[in-house]
Order: structure tokens, then C-alpha cells, then sequence
């Protein structure tokens, strides 16, 4: 072992997986401790971090839980690819290692505070708002009206149903809007896309709109929150790219002169606006 | 090269074809690059002469599946690939039009350049100039055989002869002037030793650009094995002697029965190493044990590693 | 490997690639006959000869073996009808290429071997082991990472 | 100043080598490269104007191990009575230790006025925050001793970079002269190098090198790339240059091979992966290109799919991204390699001129 001191950003901590649970039938959520417990570090809500398994790879996962929670942290990963893959065929005490937390993180402390937050979310795309969902409950009193819109395929692929309806229905002055994109015996609530349900409930632009999902949604989202009279700089949301250092050096996550991993992955869509369209 | 100017222009103006895939001008005076025209106009920067040693025959594949014909100008040896590229199905005839262009064999800019630097014009380098070609420096002028500094697959060219065209545009020579396959006889002839310290040092130059595999005709696979992300063959740094030397067996091994010898790989290496050693090696190999054959040279033809006899050869003998 | 410690036999590690139909039952055979083979022998199934692509033999080089064998159906037995027809044209060319460039000439090896013929097997099996322990240990292709 | 006889050099290099490592280019198999000098090394090539690779590799080697991981699996019958961490019973232990980082100094001798500048690029990323330790480490060892360039060639054009061929800025810098190499210490690491090997120059005047100056000067001027001018590059050229219709031009030949970025002395893109051994992994850098179509490809697509996007974000990350986020400081070095070497003769001073060309409204 090295000691610490010499410690370089890419050397990462060893964390251990301490608890998993399946939310839908490709997404689970990691719980995941320091070796001799307690968290791996401190974070804001929307950084992320490395997660690897040694002798797969290494990929950059948005940290769910809110920076509140002192005990743990959690990853929610949707089965996609190689790596993902591996991690889901994981069990409680193996050992994964992590390093970060990076990126910055969403302007909780400054533009938020006060306001009236609308997140908009679909599928996988909750976990990294989770976390400022969460951020924002336990410091209910800093912020106004909490909506959260929320849309998956199904009704079995809404990530975190069990946390939606326990707690986020049941805290004062938030309000949750579930949508599935097709019909589904069991399902009394709404369906259609996220977009659709947007306009049909029209919310007001007194807030700020915070969208996290797969890119078709995003860009209709965007369309029907503007149509709405939202402005760009009321938008804030997280990119996604490939990363491998983290750490705004080793190239790929680069978009015009900025690094997703290093000065993102959080933007205000007007800072996207200035980047070149390679997204 | 006027003539072929004139002669490209006349078959876009006409409507023979929609495009032409040729070389343009380069900014030094021996770098020309493959290019495409659309237009009379663009054809002013077109060049044929000694350097236009790339093999235009790859670039075919996405040319021809674009909508109208294109018009490609291909020298002897690039037919070759042309054919086996048709063998396999990668181009489509019916959109490509041949100009066979005739070809007194290609020019290698790194023999040129020992010991001579500052290079601001080289001179009768076309089809129809001089058997001295004439390089001006700002260090002062030299003068160099034509036959100097060829190309060294231009030693061995596989003759005149275009195996496929639409039109034959200037005359072709034949520029041979050593056996086939004399250097690797030569290898052959080493002891196991002495091949194995030929082969580690050479190919430990190679930086993994992979430029060798992009530019062969024979590589045209849509994901090479060794983009492959799921399969630990995906490695992009000669991290021990031992990678480099399996990407270019392997990447040999591929080719094999298919690779015409056009020797673009040895052309475009960045670090001088002679690949066509290998490609050439398997050539002589399949020569030898199963017949002669020739990729290239009859789009029909069977490839020897599809195809058998019941009285092949076992493994480990050697024929 | 300390200086002091007794310098034990040097034990190969052989990979033999068994075709389904054939060699592999031939191994099988070897064994309930009680007719014995080096254990320094790891049996890899393929469903064909034919299966066995040349980056797998140069793989195992690189992660440590000594030796690699192919055993596959006679010609014309193929369970397929022509795969290890296929399998013998590559493999022709691919040892040729590795003697071409100093490398392991004489660890790799074809043999063909049917279901009946445990004997064999078991034979071709300790003759190739000794093969191998005569040209020691495998270094020309091997990666030094995976070196103990 | 001192000065030594270019016939001596070998042992000047032998002397040096004895204490440190020295890094110098080497002629291997009839390519000059970078390598580690060795008793009866092949320096016939020392004065080479232009390795094939540059002396990227010296701060920044195209392959370098991060740390190692040890992997213990408890079986599942064992595991009652294992380890616990953090309350839970281990199944898979990671262990996790750091490569060592460079903890001895090392020589880099006949690097370029170009390949210097392009260490102060890569500076420029990787002792940004946060720093890149495995680079510092390099950095802080390495003595550079940088060599005026006798006879620049016709692919250089660093003076378009305001880098001065015949002013090296390094810890030492040389010249050729005549028959002699002319020796100067220019910071305290170069002078410390110096002393050591003392004896076997003697002392020069600055005169004979002022001389050699104005000739590399004259011949800079003569070179035909050297006139390029920069006007519509640079920071803050994003929106002008991303949009334009001359990349489509420009990028067809283009084989999306790496030649460009690996020999190139100030690309510094690079990947991380794994290698399995025996009882663990091996994590190690590698240089990575992004002409290579995988560079950005993740499980659920990428966002640059074409060759066209991916030649496109070379250059415009090398003239105006790296401008913008660094000082205006451009990432290319005009060292010419690419010039050289591109397969398909494609290069960044082709596309500096085609947009020169666009700018006054000619065709390109």
C-alpha cells in the first residue's frame, strides 16, 4: 500500500457493497461503504463518481443519494453495457472501487434557495435528481414548491416507486406526477409520455425546471417547457458522455472548451447553448 | 496529366459520371491527397504524378454507395483490390467507372528525403517525365534516379497489366526488378534467432495508430476485431512486445487469401516498419502449399482459406 | 523463486483444444481405459476444430502455456463435414508464420484423434508433454505480466 | 558556455548515463526515436531535426501503469468465518497500491525548441488542478537539454507559434556549430547537470552561436510554411469555425488512423484500462486518439459518430478549445510530424490554410 500522502486523483478508495436492491427489472441500486464504515467522501447532489470493477472497466455513475444521508452512499445503475452488467451480477461484500466524487454539482446553496423547483425525470434519469430531491426535503424550509414529474415505460421500471410514495407524496407542498408510456393492467394513474403530460398539466413558470432523462425526452421537454414561457437560464440539466479520468484531462468528454466530467455534468441551458452541438 | 485532366472533366461534363475519386494537389510538393470532385472547377487541383502512390480503391467502398457513378482513377497494381473488394461484395460495380491509369511505378518520398532536407520542388515526377527527377532545396538542388526512389513494392510490381477498367488512360511499365519473394527467403534462411530479433526490433516501433489497417483494402470490415470493447483484444498501446506482435499476425492472419500485396501498409507506416514481410510470407505460404494464386486478379476465383482439398498438407510440414 | 530453494522439474503447461465429437470423447476414453496422460494437460471443449481461431493459441502463449495442441476429427469425419478441413489450412499457415518469426516452433501441434482412440490420445498426449519439457519453459511469446 | 567536440559526444552521453538515465534519439531498425541511452548505443542520430515519435514519451510515456489491484475471493463455505468490513462479510476483497511514482532524475537530451514548448503545453493540462502526479513526478526529474535546430526543415513552421527554433527555452540549451556543440545552462537544474560533466568541455564564446542564430533565422524565412497566418483562430472562434461547410471539404480523405495524435508532441488524450494477471489487475494509462471511432463510445451511443465530427474536434480542440480554456495558448507546436507522416498527407497546416483561403473567399 501506498501512504496517502502521495495519493494521486486516478488511485481510487476501496468501497464495500453493504446493501443492493432491485428497483425494476434492469435497474438496482448499490448501497456502498467505506471498508471500515461510513461514507467514501463527501459530495454534492449531481456529482458523480468512478465506479470500477477491477478487470472490466471504469464508468462514471451520478451519486442517488442526497449528501444528507451521512451513513452511505448509493449508485442506481441500469443494465446497459459491459461494465453495467458486471455490476449487477454483484452481491452484497464484494468490494468495488470508487473515486471522486467529481464535476460540480447542482447550485443547491445559491440559485435553488428560495425558489420553487420543478424536476422533470424519465426512466434512469431520476437518479442523479434524486439526490437534489432528497437534498431539497431535508432542507425543506430553503425551498418553495417541490413538483416532481416522473415518467418510465412501465409501471415495474419506475425507479425508487417504494421512496416516491412513502415519502416524496407524503411531505408538505410536494407534489408527484407518475406517468407510464403505455397502458398496464394495476395502473390507475396517468399514461403517455413526459413531454405530453407536461403540457396537459402546464405548469407555471415561477420555478426552476430541473430535467434529467434520454435525450429524445430532454429535447422535447425542453421544447414544451419553453413553450410554457420557461427561459433557458430556468433549465438546468445533466449531461452524459464517456469519461475515463474524470478529471477534465484525458480528452473524451471535451465540448468546445469544456470538460462534461470537470465543469459539468450539471448545466443551465443557456451555458449549453454556447457549446457546440456535439452532445 | 493535362490529358487526364481533360479527360476527367469531359466524363463529368457529359454525365458519365457524378464525381471523381483522384488525388488533389498537396501543400508540399510530394504530399498530394486522395480527393473527391464534384466539379469541373474543383478538377483544376487535380495531380497525377509520381507520388500519387495511394491506393484509391478502399475509399471506393463509400464512394459507391452513394447515388450516381464515380469515376476512380486506379493504377495497375490497385486494381488488384479493386477486384477482390468486388469478390467480396464491398463495392458496387455498376457505380464505380474505371480510368486505368497508367503507372511507371510510385515514388517514396522517405528515400527522396535521406539526407536532404528544406525540399521546396521536386520536378518530372509525371507519368511522361524524366528517368531523373530533379529536387530543389533551399539547401541547394540534387538530382535522383527515377528507379532510386521507387517504392519498394514498386521492385516487385505485379506488372502492367490492369485486371479491371472502364477506359485505360497512359502507358504502364513494368518496374520489377527483384524476385517476389527474395526477402523473405532471406528471412526464411536466418536462424530462428536471428528472425526473432528481426521481427522484435521492427516491430517494436510500432506505435498502434492502426494507420496500416485503415488504409488496406483487404481490412474493410465495419468493426475489426480489434475495436472490439467486449473482447480483451482491444489493446491501443504496444504495452509489451507481445501485443504488437499479435496485431499484426492476427491482422496478417485476416487478410490472408485476400491481401493482394498492394503494400500500402509498408507505405503508410509512420515507423518504416515493412509489414508486407508478413502478408508476403502467407502469399509465398499458400503459393506453396495449396498452388498458385493471386487475390485479385479473377473476381471468381476461390480464397484458399475458404476452400480445401482432401490432400492438404498437415500442420508443421513444410510442403 | 529464492536462490536457496531446491530447483524442482520443470512441469509445462500444456492447452489441448478438443473437438466435441472426436478427441474429447477420446480423452474420455483414455481415462476410463485407465491409460494415463501428463496432468500438466488442460482440456479446452470446441464444438469443431474448425472453431479454434489463431488468436486463441496466441492467447494462451501470451497468458502462460508452454504448449498448445489441437485435437480435432480425422479428415472426413468431421461432425460438421468440413470443418477441420478448415481448420487444417489455418493452422498450416499459422505455424508456418510462427517459425517464420523465431517464435515456438515445435510447441504448437495438430493431431487428429477420433472417439475410439483413447490410446492415442493418451500417447500423443505424453509424447507431446515430453516435446515440450525438452524445449522448456515458453518465453518468446509470453507476457511478463502474467509471468509468476 | 562551454563547447565540445561533436565527435566527443558519445562520451559526454557515457558520463552522463552513468549517473542518471538520459534520454536521447536513438536509431532503431532505420527510424530515430527517443530511447534510453545504453553503452554502444546507435547516436548516429543524434542530430536528427525529427524523431518519428516526439519526446511526448519522456513526461508522459504512451504507456504507464496507475496502481494494481489485488483481488481475494472468499469462498462462499469459508465465509461465516471471514473478514468483516463496514458490518458486512467480505466476499471479494480489493486491494489497492499505487504504481511508485519517478523518484530519480533523468536527462532528455536533443528535444527540439518545438517538442520543449509542447511540454510546457501538456503542463498546461496535467499540472492543472487537479495535478496529474504520475506527470509531476516526470516533470520534476527530467533535465531537458534542448537542441537549436541546424537545418529546419520544410514541414516546420514553429515560428508560427512565436517559438524560436535557433532560442531553445529549456534547462540547457545546445547548438551546432561547426564541428562543436555549444553548451549552455540556462536554469539551476541545467547548471547542476553542468557540473558534473565540466571536464570535458571547455569554455566557448557567445559570439560563434549569435552567428548560428541568424543563419537558422534565414532559413526560417525561406521555409514555405512558416507564412501561415493564424487570423480566425484562437480563443473565442467556436461558434465561427464549428459551424463552417470547410470541414466537410476537408475531412474526406481521412483515415481515422492515430498516426497524427501519436506522434504528435502536445496530444495528450489518453485511456485507462485493465489488464487481468494473474492475481489481480493491472490498471495502466495508455495515449488514446480521438480520430479513433471507439474514443467516444459508450453503451448507449456516442456524440461523435462521423469521421467528419471526429477530425473536425482534433483541430478545433488544438486551435481554438484549448486557446480558450488555457490562456489562448494553442496546443500545436508546429513541429511538422503530422505533416511528415499523415497517411493521406492530410495535416493541421492543410487546414489552417483551407480556412485562410475561405476567409478571403477563394475556393478551397
Amino acid at each position: 500500500m501506498c501512504d496517502c500522502s502521495s495519493k494521486d486523483i486516478l488511485v481510487p478508495q476501496v468501497g464495500i457493497i453493504t446493501g443492493i436492491t432491485q428497483e425494476t427489472p434492469d435497474v438496482k441500486t448499490f448501497r456502498v461503504n467505506a471498508p471500515n464504515g461510513g461514507k467514501l467522501f463527501e459530495h454534492m447532489p449531481g456529482q458523480c463518481a468512478m465506479v470500477c470493477v477491477p478487470g472490466v472497466s471504469e464508468g462514471m455513475f451520478s451519486i442517488t443519494s442526497s449528501p444528507t444521508n451521512k451513513e452511505y452512499q448509493e449508485f442506481s445503475i441500469k443494465k446497459c453495457g459491459i461494465l453495467t452488467e458486471q455490476l449487477h451480477s454483484l452481491e452484497v461484500g464484494d468490494m468495488v472501487t470508487v473515486r471522486g466524487p467529481y464535476g460540480n454539482n447542482f447550485p443547491v446553496e445559491t440559485e435553488f434557495k428560495g425558489k420553487n423547483l420543478l424536476f422533470i425525470a424519465g426512466g434512469i434519469g431520476l437518479a442523479p435528481l434524486r439526490s437534489v430531491i432528497n437534498y431539497c426535503l431535508d432542507n425543506r424550509e430553503n425551498y418553495g414548491r417541490i413538483d416532481i414529474l416522473y415518467g418510465s415505460r412501465s409501471a415495474d421500471d419506475l425507479v425508487k416507486l417504494q421512496e416516491i410514495q412513502d415519502v416524496w407524496m407524503k411531505a408538505p407542498n410536494v407534489n408527484v406526477y407518475l406517468t407510464i408510456d403505455r397502458e398496464q393492467e394495476g395502473w390507475d394513474g396517468h399514461v403517455g409520455f413526459v413531454p405530453t403530460y407536461l403540457k396537459e398539466i402546464g405548469f407555471k413558470t415561477d420555478c426552476i425546471g430541473i430535467v434529467c432523462g434520454p435525450p429524445i425526452m430532454i429535447k422535447f421537454v425542453l421544447q414544451g417547457l419553453k413553450e410554457m414561457g420557461f427561459t433557458d437560464e430556468q433549465i438546468y440539466t445533466t449531461l452524459e458522455l464517456r469519461m475515463k479520468c474524470g478529471i477534465g484531462k484525458c480528452g473524451r468528454c471535451n465540448i468546445g472548451s469544456k470538460f462534461v466530467c470537470k465543469d459539468g455534468p450539471v448545466f443551465r441551458f443557456d451555458q449549453i447553448d454556447e457549446l457546440p452541438n456535439e452532445y | 496529366m493535362q490529358g487526364l485532366k481533360d479527360r476527367l472533366k469531359e466524363l463529368l461534363t457529359d454525365g458519365t459520371v457524378v464525381r471523381i475519386l483522384g488525388w488533389k494537389k498537396g501543400d508540399m510538393p510530394y504530399n498530394p491527397e486522395p480527393a473527391i470532385f464534384n466539379s469541373a472547377e474543383e478538377l483544376e487541383d487535380f495531380v497525377y504524378d509520381g507520388f500519387c502512390g495511394a491506393n484509391l480503391s478502399k475509399m471506393m467502398i463509400e464512394a459507391t454507395k452513394l447515388e450516381g457513378k464515380t469515376a476512380v482513377c486506379l493504377k495497375p497494381c490497385d486494381t488488384y483490390s479493386f477486384n477482390q473488394l468486388i469478390r467480396e461484395h464491398r463495392v458496387n460495380r455498376d457505380n464505380a467507372y474505371i480510368v486505368a491509369v497508367g503507372c511507371r511505378g510510385k515514388l517514396d518520398i522517405e528515400k527522396i528525403k535521406k539526407g536532404t532536407k528544406g525540399i521546396t520542388a521536386v520536378s518530372g515526377t509525371e507519368l511522361d517525365g524524366s528517368d531523373e527527377i530533379t529536387v530543389n532545396t533551399i539547401y541547394g538542388d540534387k538530382t535522383v534516379a527515377y528507379t532510386d526512389a521507387l517504392l519498394d513494392r514498386c521492385h516487385v510490381c505485379k506488372g502492367k497489366e490492369h485486371m479491371i477498367s472502364d477506359e485505360i488512360w497512359g502507358e504502364s511499365k513494368d518496374t520489377a526488378d527483384r524476385e517476389r519473394f527474395e526477402e523473405i527467403e532471406r528471412i526464411e534462411a536466418m536462424s530462428p534467432e536471428e528472425r526473432f530479433e528481426f521481427f522484435k526490433k521492427e516491430l517494436s516501433k510500432c506505435i498502434r495508430c492502426n494507420a496500416c489497417r485503415n488504409v488496406c483494402p483487404a481490412c474493410s470490415c465495419r468493426k475489426c476485431i480489434f475495436d472490439n470493447t467486449k473482447f480483451d483484444a482491444q489493446q491501443k498501446a504496444n504495452v509489451v512486445s507481445f501485443e504488437e506482435r499479435m496485431f499484426h499476425i492476427i491482422r496478417a492472419f485476416h487478410v490472408a487469401g485476400r491481401c493482394t500485396d498492394c503494400g500500402e501498409c509498408s507505405r503508410v507506416c509512420p515507423e518504416g516498419i515493412p509489414l508486407h514481410l508478413f502478408n508476403r510470407k502467407f502469399i509465398k505460404d499458400i503459393d506453396k502449399f495449396y498452388g498458385e494464386f493471386q487475390a485479385g486478379k479473377d473476381p471468381e476465383a476461390q480464397c484458399p482459406l475458404t476452400d480445401f482439398t482432401f490432400e492438404d498438407i498437415e500442420p508443421g510440414e513444410r510442403g | 523463486m529464492s536462490m536457496n530453494e531446491e530447483k524442482t522439474e520443470f512441469r509445462p503447461l500444456i492447452l489441448a483444444f478438443c473437438c466435441n465429437w472426436c478427441s474429447y470423447a477420446g480423452a474420455d476414453l483414455a481415462g476410463s481405459s485407465r491409460l494415463s496422460y501428463p496432468a500438466d494437460v488442460k482440456i479446452i471443449r470446441v464444438p469443431c476444430s474448425g472453431r479454434v481461431n489463431p488468436m486463441f493459441i496466441l492467447r494462451a502463449f501470451e497468458r502462460g502455456a508452454d504448449g498448445v495442441i489441437i485435437c480435432g476429427c480425422h479428415p472426413g469425419d468431421c461432425h460438421y463435414s468440413t470443418g477441420n478441413y478448415y481448420a487444417r489450412r489455418r493452422m498450416t499457415l499459422l505455424f508456418s508464420m510462427l517459425d517464420y518469426m523465431g517464435v515456438e516452433n515445435g510447441r504448437t501441434r495438430v493431431e487428429w484423434c477420433s472417439a475410439a482412440e483413447g490410446v492415442k490420445f493418451s500417447n500423443t498426449m505424453n509424447e507431446f508433454c515430453e516435446k515440450i519439457k525438452s524445449l522448456g519453459k515458453s518465453v518468446r511469446l509470453g507476457d511478463l505480466r502474467c509471468k509468476d | 558556455m562551454y563547447k565540445i567536440a561533436i565527435k566527443d559526444l558519445d562520451t559526454l552521453f557515457s558520463k552522463i548515463a552513468a549517473e542518471q538515465e538520459l534520454i536521447l534519439p536513438l536509431k532503431k531498425a532505420g527510424q530515430y526515436n527517443f530511447g534510453v541511452y545504453e553503452e554502444g548505443a546507435d547516436t548516429e542520430g543524434i542530430l536528427v531535426n525529427k524523431t518519428v515519435k516526439s519526446a511526448k514519451d519522456a513526461f508522459f510515456p504512451q504507456f504507464e501503469t496507475l496502481y494494481n489491484v489485488r483481488k481475494t475471493i472468499t469462498p462462499a463455505d469459508e465465509l461465516a468465518n471471514g473478514e468483516e468490513a463496514s458490518g458486512t462479510k467480505i466476499r471479494t476483497k480489493l486491494e489497492v497500491s499505487m504504481e511508485d511514482l519517478k523518484d530519480k532524475d533523468f536527462v532528455v537530451f536533443g528535444m527540439r525548441a518545438c517538442d520543449v514548448k509542447a511540454v510546457d503545453v501538456l503542463d498546461k493540462v496535467f499540472l492543472s488542478d487537479p495535478v496529474d502526479n504520475y506527470y509531476k513526478a516526470r516533470r520534476d526529474h527530467g533535465i531537458i537539454v534542448a537542441l537549436a535546430c541546424h537545418e529546419p526543415e520544410e514541414s516546420c513552421f514553429c515560428t508560427v507559434f512565436g517559438i524560436d527554433p535557433a532560442d531553445p527555452k529549456a534547462d540547457v540549451a545546445t547548438w551546432v556549430v561547426g564541428e562543436d556543440l555549444y553548451w549552455k545552462p540556462l536554469t539551476d537544474k541545467g547548471t547542476a547537470l553542468t557540473e558534473g560533466v565540466k571536464d570535458l568541455f571547455a569554455d566557448a564564446d557567445e559570439q560563434a552561436i549569435e552567428e548560428e542564430k541568424a543563419n537558422i533565422k534565414a532559413i526560417m524565412d525561406k521555409l514555405p510554411n512558416t507564412k501561415l497566418s493564424l487570423e480566425g483562430w484562437g480563443a473565442g472562434k467556436t461558434d465561427e469555425k464549428f459551424g463552417s461547410d470547410v470541414w466537410a471539404k476537408l475531412y474526406n480523405p481521412c483515415l481515422g488512423c492515430g498516426t497524427c495524435t501519436f506522434v504528435c508532441p502536445t496530444c495528450q488524450c489518453y485511456d485507462i484500462k485493465d489488464y487481468t494477471t494473474k492475481d489481480g489487475i493491472e490498471r495502466y494509462r495508455c495515449w488514446d486518439s480521438c480520430m479513433y471511432s471507439d474514443f467516444t463510445l459508450m453503451a448507449g451511443g456516442q456524440n461523435r459518430t462521423t469521421q467528419l465530427q471526429r477530425f473536425r474536434q482534433r483541430f478545433m480542440h488544438k486551435l481554438v478549445y484549448f486557446p480558450d480554456r488555457y490562456d489562448g495558448m494553442y496546443s500545436c507546436v508546429g513541429c511538422g510530424r503530422c505533416v511528415d507522416k499523415c497517411p493521406q498527407s492530410l495535416n493541421i497546416v492543410k487546414v489552417i490554410k483551407a480556412f485562410g483561403k475561405e476567409n478571403k473567399g477563394g475556393a478551397v
